[in-house]
């Protein structure tokens, strides 16, 4: 039992938690980055995920299942953001012949 | 328990009214609805203990000094009843203006009446302020989708201006509440209890008094008024003048009195001119006024500004002058505007200019104006008379110059309110196809009305007695000052 | 133990690289789908068992398939994307850079973790979850579901084909 | 006796309900009816006051009926209360009294008007205010009435509506009594403040701790005073009252010449108490009568209206009032009072006679001997007129010789200006007189005396007239002022008059008065009597009698002075100050409002890779403020 305890504590928390801000990180910018909806979207994702393991991590250090069941939901969302969301990006497809998010600008004044 | 029921029937009533959309029975419903709350209004006059009563006490947002406190003290039972006995002539109004979608009008009209109740049963700042805003929505519909001419402009400018006082209240409240000892409270009780600095009670003063200045409206702030009073629809009219602007008195006796009086003390000289001055303004313009329902929203700002005079000249007599005289002047001006629409389905027309000789077919609804009339020139033995006698007599305790300047508007209220008479119903006969009298549903309404008129003014004693306890106890700040 | 974590972390951090630079979208998939996988490994080792199962299904199973498939639909497996200016890019990586610094610089004092006095090795295995979920959180689990199903007739409602096309 | 707590209110109280009942059953009430009805209602209150008349002891001084209080806030105590003493006694005998008999002419002279029972409705309705303003125990009860009396006056004098210049006469009526009330209402409120308390008796005790010319009580009744200005008709504000003919005769007769327009005369007296601590004000009161007096009466010469020359004749004796008043001869002045109801309504309903007879006919020109078609309407006619001109021994010689005494005692040449005056009096109603009902008839309808219903009223007046003196009759002629007496238990101003004359310089003054007045009369007859041709009309008159015929123009200086500048007001506060400034004011506040929106909403480009870029340098700076914060 305590190997596993130790093996957990073995990596340290600022380890996952630079890992995940790294993977944010790149989320973010590959979010400007790119003009690509579908990657835009990918992006997203990654950034969802980098959110999910520090999640994780906190909550195995801290031995609270809350933290994993948080991840959980956060994972329902993710699947329902990105079905909507893929719908959505089909219909601007078929609409405007393209996946270019800057063709989206006629949402203003 | 009567009070709860008070915010919720009206409330229940316009949410069933407005999903359900009975288009035939909503007048119906929505006067059954108000004929009980002014019941209970009733008998929570009845009940009244002589004290002020604290109904409902629990938090809300705590961290804001939000808090749901609700009661009323006498100053504030006078108005629920206001706001009770008035609503089911705004809504029986609407049995001869027709408006279409009748379920839509008249859920605005009681969700409307919800919030007063609210305002006036509030004992929290935040929470006043709530209501004091949501009130303002149903009207805001009223007026944008059931005005006459220009609806769009008038309502928002009216809207963008009335904001701008509100956000000017909403501004000192906060900074006042954050003056509270921690925990904040914004309750009644911790805001009197305060003790400003006197340079801060100079400008916090402005910042409290603008919101009520313009609903009310006094000169310089009044310019909305007489658009929006002639635009809306007689209803619209009726909620504005009849019950929405005595919020502006309640918010000036709720906030500026109590936490800023040396505020007060040093601008009240210039308020109570700005008044007086605007109240004969106003009576200098209502003379020449071509349109019937102008002439009436001018006349309105004239007794409103005495109103206000009334209120800041700060002694017994010109505060429960002041008060009385909102409840007479509701009473009126919903009755001057039955008549309003009375003429006006008649003639076919809202100019004074095109009307005349009205009389010789209508002789009851001349006699009725005639004794709407009366109250509104304030002859003794109506309510406005012991209303105005009373703010005359505080005025002149206070300044006797101010106490002739203002009962100048006597001399101008009887030159436009006579002409506006002598226009409509007098003259010979303009050759009009025959016209209908005054029916059983325009003696329905306009008798209870002039009924109460003349039976408050010749016994005004109960309402009287009802302001004495909380207008004294709040001048007592004014004596602890000096 | 700290091998695997290195080696993981530099899987899914070039992945995530790969991601935002592949041209083709196929390739970004498949470097998504390979992140995810060494994120799965990351969880293996937080012994966060339920976790790393449920991650492989809903992310690497339905999602990044989901993904595939709509490239496919939509036939963007070409790089015909138009790339944004120089300085555009550049921006971005500098954002990207910046919350990362910002990031970075909250935790540099370091971060104390009180150990938890019964740490139960448990915590990420499928009883413990599954029990804080039915128990704590069952409400929101149960809610979850309306969100599925609006999500799905969303989806069913956006990507119907218009039959008059002025009607929308 | 019944008790006078249970009769005093019952007084107002039968008008009252003779009103409401009327009102209510207009439609199914006949026209003769409701006058039978308002006639029987008035003729109750006089009753219940010749009742309260027997039973009350002037030893005993005032009873007060208290009904309930009226208006009750922190120190304020106004009761709804009657008082009853010697002059409300007096003054609710004149007003019912003389009520009843118009009440009971007008029954003849309304008979054919469609809105006979409006009419009389309104009429008693007026009763009871003038009741509730002789009665009232308070200055605040009195206004009630004194208000009340204006809106009945209001809606009599325009009681034919579809004639614009009546309805302008009626408002003009009302405007210029407000205008009064606003001195009435400040005297009120400062009466409060001085003396805590608005009740006769209260404020009449406590005046005494004030000394002479204090200028509290200067101000008090400088103030009442303007209300009595606008009440009963005085510079500057008499104009409304000519105007107010364009009512029905009994109305002016009622309302307009023997009771609503001495309440100003009334409330000076009952408030004679402070009077007499005011020299000043007693100044002002002494000379505005006086030169309202001469102004009227010299109007009053070139009149042709039978109305209007009554008209200037009551404007002209309220002047007489006033003088009396502001001589502290309050007695004499309500004596004036009490005989000019008498021989003044008489004058009234007789005019109102020939206008009967000749069938809506105003003017003097178009009349002429109708001594014979109208023989009672004559007699009774020539005994007003007779006793307007103070012949011995009618009651006017005594009302009137008793003000001309006190003015020669104060100052011979005021005694003159009042012989003057009297003179001119004496002029123009003879000159009436002898147009009406000497030489030949000027007209084209057919005259006929009116009904007994009519006349019965006008030979009780005549009686009156007659016997009216002996009310007052003065030691000289061995009497002992019995009304003087009766009033001083009731206002304390009275027991401070002093007539300290000669007999034989009493006797001489009566003389001297007498001998002008007979003469006037002989000229009159002599330049009227057989007049066939008709007077010229005002503009043709030369210079100075024209202005005099055209009220020396007050009317076109108000109209040039207020009533064109207040439209021209009116409409500029309008049309400049609001629309120009006051609205730009509040549209600028909504048009920032706009401007802001306008310059805001470009931050909506509609970009999404933009609104990402702001996203990100948002979540930025949120961050690095945190972390700064932390």
């Amino acid at each position: 039992m305590n190997e596993v305890v130790s093996a957990i504590r073995l990596v340290p928390l600022e380890h996952y938690v630079m890992l995940s801000f790294a993977l944010f990180s790149i989320g973010l910018a590959g979010m400007l980055f790119r003009r690509n909806t579908i990657i835009i979207l990918m992006c997203l994702e990654l950034m969802f995920n980098s959110v999910n393991l520090l999640l994780t991590a906190f909550s195995a250090h801290h031995s609270d299942p809350g933290g994993q069941v948080f991840v959980f939901f956060i994972m329902l969302v993710a699947a329902a953001e990105v079905t909507v969301g893929l719908a959505i990006l089909v219909m601007m497809k078929r609409n405007v012949d393209s996946v270019d998010i800057d063709q989206l600008n006629r949402l203003r004044w | 328990m009567l009070l709860a029921a008070l915010l919720l029937l009206p409330f229940a009533t316009a949410t069933l009214l407005l999903v359900a959309r009975p288009e035939a029975q909503a007048r119906m419903l929505a006067m059954a609805s108000t004929l009980v709350t002014a019941v209970v209004v009733l008998l929570l006059w009845a009940g009244y203990p002589g004290t002020a009563v604290t109904v409902v006490d629990r938090d809300w947002a705590p961290a804001i000094g939000l808090r749901l406190v609700l009661g009323y003290d006498g100053i504030a039972l006078l108005m629920l009843v206001l706001t009770g006995l008035i609503f089911p002539f705004i809504i029986g109004a609407g049995f001869k203006q027709q408006l279409d979608r009748p379920a839509t009008v008249n859920a605005l009209l009681l969700y409307a009446q919800s919030f007063l109740f609210g305002v006036f049963a509030a004992q929290n700042a935040f929470l006043f302020y709530i209501f004091y805003e949501l009130a303002l929505v149903p009207v805001f519909f009223l007026l944008l989708f059931w005005g006459g001419e220009h609806r769009r402009t008038i309502t928002v400018r009216f809207f963008l201006y009335t904001l701008l006082g509100g956000l000017s209240l909403l501004f000192g409240l906060a900074w006042c509440v954050l003056q509270t000892p921690a925990p904040y409270s914004a309750d009644f009780t911790a805001l009197h209890a305060l003790r400003l600095g006197t340079d801060v009670q100079l400008w916090l003063f402005w910042a409290l008094f603008l919101a009520f200045a313009i609903k009310l409206p006094i000169f310089p702030f009044h310019s909305w008024q007489p658009d929006t009073y002639t635009m809306a629809p007689l209803q619209g009219t009726m909620v504005l003048g009849g019950v929405m602007l005595k919020m502006g008195l309640y918010g000036i006796l709720r906030f500026v009195m109590p936490i800023v009086p040396e505020g007060v003390l040093f601008w009240r000289d210039l308020v109570i001119w700005l008044s007086i001055g605007g109240a004969l303004y106003a009576g200098a313009i209502a003379f020449r006024q071509r349109e019937f329902k102008r002439l009436v929203a001018w006349s309105s700002l004239s007794h409103v500004g005495l109103l206000c005079a009334g209120l800041f000249a700060w002694n017994s007599y010109g505060v429960s002058g002041a008060l009385y005289q909102a409840l007479a002047h509701a009473v009126l001006l919903v009755g001057l505007l039955y008549i309003v629409g009375a003429v006006t389905a008649r003639t076919g027309t809202g100019d004074l200019g095109a009307m005349g000789g009205l009389k010789l077919r209508t002789p009851r609804l001349a006699a009725l104006f005639m004794l709407v009339l009366v109250n509104a020139v304030a002859l003794p033995l109506t309510q406005s008379f012991v209303g105005e006698w009373l703010m005359f007599n505080g005025l002149w305790q206070h300044n006797g110059w101010m106490a002739f300047a203002a009962a100048c508007t006597i001399v101008l209220g009887a030159i436009y309110m006579l002409w506006a008479y002598q226009r409509v119903m007098l003259g010979p006969d303009s050759g009009r196809p025959a016209v209908a009298d005054a029916d059983r549903d325009d003696h329905l309404y306009l008798v209870p009305l002039i009924a109460i008129s003349l039976v408050l003014g010749v016994y005004p004693g109960p309402v009287l007695d009802l302001l004495e306890a909380p207008v004294q106890q709040m001048l007592n700040t004014l004596t602890a000052l000096n | 133990m700290l091998t695997l974590f290195y080696l993981f972390a530099a899987i899914s951090v070039l992945c995530a690289l790969v991601v935002v630079a592949a041209r083709d979208p196929v390739n970004s998939v498949i470097a998504l789908i390979v992140c995810f996988l060494s994120i799965a490994g990351h969880y293996i080792l937080l012994n966060a068992q339920f976790l790393a199962v449920v991650h492989i299904i809903v992310y690497t199973g339905a999602i990044m398939v989901l993904f595939l498939f709509v490239i496919m639909l939509l036939n963007l497996n070409k790089a015909t994307e138009p790339q944004r200016s120089l300085a555009t890019r550049v921006a971005a990586v500098v954002a990207g850079g910046l919350v990362l610094l910002t990031l970075l610089a909250a935790v540099r004092h370091g971060i104390s973790v009180e150990p938890a006095r019964d740490f139960d090795i448990g915590t990420g295995l499928v009883r413990s979850v599954g029990r804080s979920l039915f128990n704590e959180f069952l409400l929101p689990f149960e809610v979850s579901s309306v969100l599925f199903l609006s999500a799905m007739v969303g989806a069913v409602m956006l990507g119907r084909r218009e039959k008059n096309p002025q009607a929308a | 006796m019944v008790s006078a707590q249970l009769l005093a209110p019952l007084v107002p109280a039968l008008p009252l309900a003779g009103a409401v009942i009327i009102a209510a059953l207009r439609r199914r009430l006949s026209g003769h009816a409701a006058g039978l009805l308002a006639t029987a209602l008035i003729g109750g209150a006089f009753l219940c006051s010749v009742l309260l008349f027997l039973g009350f002891d002037p030893a005993g001084g005032a009873q007060v009926a208290h009904l309930f209080d009226w208006i009750r806030v922190a120190d304020m105590r106004i009761g709804l209360a009657f008082q009853v003493d010697a002059l409300s006694l007096t003054m609710m005998l004149i007003v019912t009294g003389v009520g009843t008999l118009i009440h009971l002419y007008s029954i003849g002279y309304m008979h054919d008007d469609p809105r006979q029972s409006t009419f009389f409705a309104l009429l008693n309705l007026f009763t009871f205010a003038m009741l509730l303003l002789v009665m009232g125990a308070n200055y605040a009860v009195t206004f009630i009435g004194w208000e009340g009396v204006g809106l009945c006056s209001y809606l009599l004098i325009g009681f034919w509506y579809t004639n614009p210049a009546y309805n302008y006469a009626a408002r003009k009526a009302f405007v210029m009594n407000r205008i009064g009330d606003v001195g009435f209402v400040l005297g009120l409120a400062l009466v409060f403040q001085v003396f805590g308390t608005l009740d006769y008796t209260t404020v009449m005790e406590r005046a005494d701790t004030f000394a002479t010319g204090a200028p509290a009580l200067t101000a008090i009744t400088l103030l009442l005073f303007v209300g009595a200005i606008g009440k009963s008709a005085q510079l500057p504000l008499f104009t409304w009252l000519p105007d107010a003919m364009a009512g029905p005769t009994p109305v002016s007769a009622l309302i307009h010449a023997a009771t609503m327009v001495t309440a100003g005369i009334f409330l000076l007296v009952r408030s004679s108490a402070l009077f007499v601590l005011a020299p000043l004000t007693q100044d002002v009161v002494l000379y505005t009568g006086l030169v309202t007096a001469l102004c009227a009466a010299t109007i009053g010469v070139f009149q042709n209206d039978i109305k209007k020359v009554l008209a200037y004749s009551t404007v002209s004796q309220l002047g007489y009032m006033f003088v009396a008043l502001g001589l502290g001869a309050f007695s004499a002045g309500l004596f004036h009072v009490t005989t000019h109801a008498f021989f003044k309504a008489l004058l009234f309903l007789g005019a109102g006679s020939v206008i009967h007879a000749l069938g809506g006919e105003q003017d003097i020109r178009r009349m002429g001997g109708l001594r014979s078609a109208t023989p009672s309407t004559y007699r009774t006619f020539l005994v007003g007129t007779l006793a307007i001109a103070g012949i011995f021994p009618l009651s006017g010689f005594f009302s009137k010789d008793a003000i001309l005494a006190h003015a020669y005692q104060y100052g011979p040449w005021i005694y003159a200006l009042l012989v003057a005056g009297a003179v001119l009096t004496t002029y123009y109603m003879f000159r009436l007189l002898f147009l009406v009902f000497f030489g030949s008839y000027r007209g084209q309808a057919h005259p006929h005396e009116s009904p007994a219903v009519m006349t019965a009223p006008l030979w009780v007046l005549a009686v009156l007239s007659v016997v009216g003196g002996a009310l007052n009759l003065p030691h000289l002629f061995g009497g002992h002022e019995p009304m003087k007496h009766f009033l001083a238990t009731a206002a304390s101003g009275v027991g401070l008059e002093h007539l300290h004359l000669s007999a034989l310089l009493e006797w001489s003054l009566m003389g001297f008065s007498t001998a002008l007045v007979l003469l006037t009369i002989w000229i009159a007859y002599g330049r009227f009597a057989k007049q066939a041709t008709l007077d010229p009309e005002a503009d043709a008159l030369p210079v100075p009698q024209r202005w005099a015929a055209r009220k020396w123009y007050l009317d076109e200086l108000y109209e040039r002075l207020f009533e064109k500048p207040y439209g021209w007001l009116s409409t500029n506060l309008s049309a400049l100050l609001e629309q120009r400034v006051m609205q730009p004011l509040m549209v600028g506040v909504g048009g920032t409002a706009e401007r802001i929106g306008e310059l805001l909403r470009r931050v909506q480009t509609g970009n999404l890779s933009t609104y990402l870029f702001a996203m990100v340098a948002g979540l930025l700076l949120f961050l690095f403020l945190t972390l700064n914060g932390l």
